[in-house]
Order: structure tokens, then C-alpha cells, then sequence
């Protein structure tokens, strides 16, 4: 990929902070960075403790992963004027309040930054082979797509 | 014609197999194809014909079941992806 | 405003990692952030040397200024269920490369996360009293408001 | 009536003037005409009739020209914001 635009996946932590300012170190051409983080929720803030989520296991397509997500980054540089982004998605164990996925775009004007961000995270939920596993005290489950996720993806063909 | 099938996630679970080496019989040239000679295989292999919304990669990239199968293709069959 | 809700107008820069993770600190119930940064650029990249910005000086309203942004932040809070957000935007003499404006928005889901902290950006562009002049080596000129802003804030009301 | 007027940016800048106790006649009673009535004071003062957009602001906020004036009024004049 062209310099300043990078994935990685990858079991640590992740610091989105110091990932946006590399981001925009030196230039002065960025007028705006869009940014996203995922979290892993405890889900359904009144659900029994049975149902708690005491943590979540991330499973990914080691070979593929990198490369669906260098061909999303991709597709949003063919829309958007883009300066410079940065994907990270981790994977193994991650417990409540923990992050997952951190998505930044650097552009000249903030529409492009926002839409590109979004964009990407669009496509992430449904094009990137992540799988979660949730761990309840009441066993383990997968998670199921929703179908909002595709709808999601859906508008962007549109535009 | 030998390819690499590879499965993932709540699949690979319900298979008990995360990757397997094929020999795949001539006449077998399409992914929907050898997803059906597959889960012609018996218990538990019908579950591959069962699973909701199957997706398929061949050598990384996802395509449709009608996608073409090549020699040493990597073919991997999953659930709906829930990253992000 | 609401615990978890706070806008700031100040000359001091702002470390965004830090302004994150404390709207998430300690919370299971958010599931995504969504953040925006504004930059001071040197403007049009192939301009003439005398047409470069060298500083952006930032005017304000004080005691408007935090009131129109809470304003903005509330209208955000009766649109969608957020769980908290963070505005900070400075004044003062700022140069090229320098953090201007800070909006992160804390919520279950990516959607509302986005469509918030956009929200935020498109109705504090035309509705909070900041005034920007740019000097550049040939004199300073106030810079004029872009109708693209007014038509970026007019299409929320539709929806 | 006594109220305070504000300008602010490229508007402070044309009228040299920051802030500025005003006695407003009887009979002006609304914000558009209490600017008609500052931009009739001659130099530089025109320039508060003939600035483009020309938004205000009453008790901090923004209103329309029709809006009405109070006793202790606190008006700001001042051009389309460019903060962000």
C-alpha cells in the first residue's frame, strides 16, 4: 500500500492516540482526522448475569484478513481524497471495555474523513473474516451477523 | 485435482476440522460443487449444506458458489463474518 | 450538562487519545467512539509562497461560546442515545499542523457514534461564534464562511 | 433603553469598535432596527448595513433581525462563523 495508508492485525493493545498524531506528523496539508474505535460491550445493559459477557474471543483468516482489509482501505482511496489511514483489528481474548477495531482517515476537508471512516468500518463489519465468540457464565456462543451490518454495507453502491 | 479447504469459526466447530487437503473427483469444477461432494461425506458433513448464509473465499478473496475451482486452490468456507 | 457530557474553549492544546479514553473509562455499555479532529492547514498545496498560511489567529464569543456548543451537544443527545461526549475547541494564534477542534462521541453502536460526532462538526461550523484569520506572509485576512458548510448543517433537518 | 452592543471579527475590525453602551430611541424595538439605526451614524458605520450575512446574536443567541430588543440587552453583530 502507498506510504501513510497501513493495516495490522494483531493480538495487542493499541494506542489511538499516538496512532493519529503519526498520522498527521509533519504535514500541513490535513485539515481533519475522522477516527473510530470498537469496544467489547458486556452487552444488554439489563440482561440476567447469565448472560453477561464476560469476555469475547476474536478468530480471524490469518493470510486473508490483512489483505481484506488493504483491499477496503483501497476502495475508500478510489472514492475519497484521502491523505493517509490507519486499520488496526485485533484478535484473541478481549474482555469488557476492552478495544477491538480502530479505523483513522486523514483528508484535506472533514466530509471526506467522515464518510471514508465509515465507510471502511461499513465494510470491515461484513468483509473482513473476523469471527467473535461470546463467553457468558452460561457457556460460550458465536455471534450472529446482523442484518443491519449489511444494510449498512448495502449503501454505500449507491453513492 | 487437489485443493486446500480450510473451515472457520461456529463451522469449523460444528466439523471438528479447521483445514483439509483434497482430492477433488473430475467433474468438480465449481465451489458449490464441492461444498455439495463434501457434505455428501456423512456425519457431521451435512452441515456444511445446512449452514445459514455460507461464505466462501478462494485463495483469500471472497466469491460467489459459483466461483471456478483450480488446482491448489485454497477454498475456505465460513459464517457470516462478526469483526469490527 | 448531563455527567459524561462537557465542551471546552481554551488556548491549550488537547491530548485526544487521553479525552477517549476517558469518556470510556471504566464503562461496558459502549460498544463505539466516534472522534473528529480539526487541523490548521497551510492551505492549497501548490499555492504561491506569499499565499501559504504561516498562523490562523482563533476569535470567539466568550460566554457565547460554551453555550452554543452545549446547545449543539444536547441537540445531539435528543436525537440519538449517546452515553457521552467531549468538544473542545481552541482560540487563540495557532500554526499550521496545530489541533484546532476535538469532538468524540461514546454510544452502543457505531451508527449513532458516527452520525452524532458529524452532527456535532456540520452544527458547530455555523453555529458557534469562532472566527478564524489566516496570515499569510503577504497580510491577514478573516477567512469567509463556505456556503458547503451551511449546506452540510441544512441537511440534518431533514432527517 | 440602555443595551450593550458586540462586534465581533472582520465587523470589529471595519468599525474599530469592540463593544459599546447604546441609549436606544423609543420606537426602535427590534434588532434590525437598532442596526439601521447604528449605520446611520456615518463613518465608518455604513459598513453594519452593507455586511454580507450579517448575523446577531441577542443574550448570546443567535437570532433572526426581527427579533426583539429588551432593556439590558446584550447584542452582538458579527459575520457567518469560520470556527472548526
Amino acid at each position: 500500500m502507498q506510504d501513510g495508508f497501513s493495516v495490522s492485525v494483531q493480538e495487542a493493545d493499541f494506542d489511538a492516540g499516538a496512532e493519529i498524531a503519526r498520522l498527521v506528523a509533519g504535514r500541513e496539508d490535513i485539515g481533519a482526522t475522522a477516527s473510530f474505535i470498537g469496544y467489547v460491550r458486556a452487552d444488554k445493559v439489563h440482561a440476567a448475569a447469565a448472560e453477561k459477557v464476560v469476555a469475547m474471543t476474536l478468530e480471524h483468516y490469518p493470510g486473508m484478513t490483512e489483505q481484506a482489509l488493504t483491499d477496503i482501505v483501497e476502495a475508500a482511496q478510489g472514492r475519497w481524497p484521502l491523505v493517509a489511514v490507519r486499520v488496526i483489528h485485533r484478535v484473541g481474548r478481549l474482555e469488557p471495555g476492552a478495544q477491538i477495531v480502530f479505523v483513522a482517515v486523514a483528508a484535506a476537508h472533514r466530509g471526506e474523513a467522515f464518510a471514508a471512516c465509515e465507510f471502511i468500518m461499513d465494510y470491515l463489519k461484513t468483509r473482513a473474516p473476523f469471527w467473535k465468540k461470546e463467553e457468558t457464565p452460561a457457556g460460550g456462543h458465536w455471534v450472529e451477523a446482523r442484518e443491519s451490518d449489511d444494510q449498512a454495507t448495502a449503501r454505500w453502491a449507491g453513492r | 485435482m487437489k485443493v486446500k479447504v480450510l473451515f472457520f469459526a461456529g463451522l469449523r466447530e460444528a466439523l471438528g476440522v479447521a483445514a483439509e487437503a483434497v482430492d477433488v473427483p473430475a467433474g468438480i469444477v465449481q465451489v458449490g460443487a464441492l461444498r455439495d461432494w463434501l457434505a455428501a461425506r456423512g456425519e457431521p458433513w451435512p452441515a456444511l449444506a445446512t449452514a445459514k448464509n455460507l461464505r466462501v473465499a478462494v485463495n483469500q478473496h471472497m466469491v460467489g458458489l459459483d466461483a471456478p475451482l483450480n488446482s491448489g486452490d485454497e477454498i475456505a468456507f465460513f459464517p457470516p463474518v462478526t469483526g469490527g
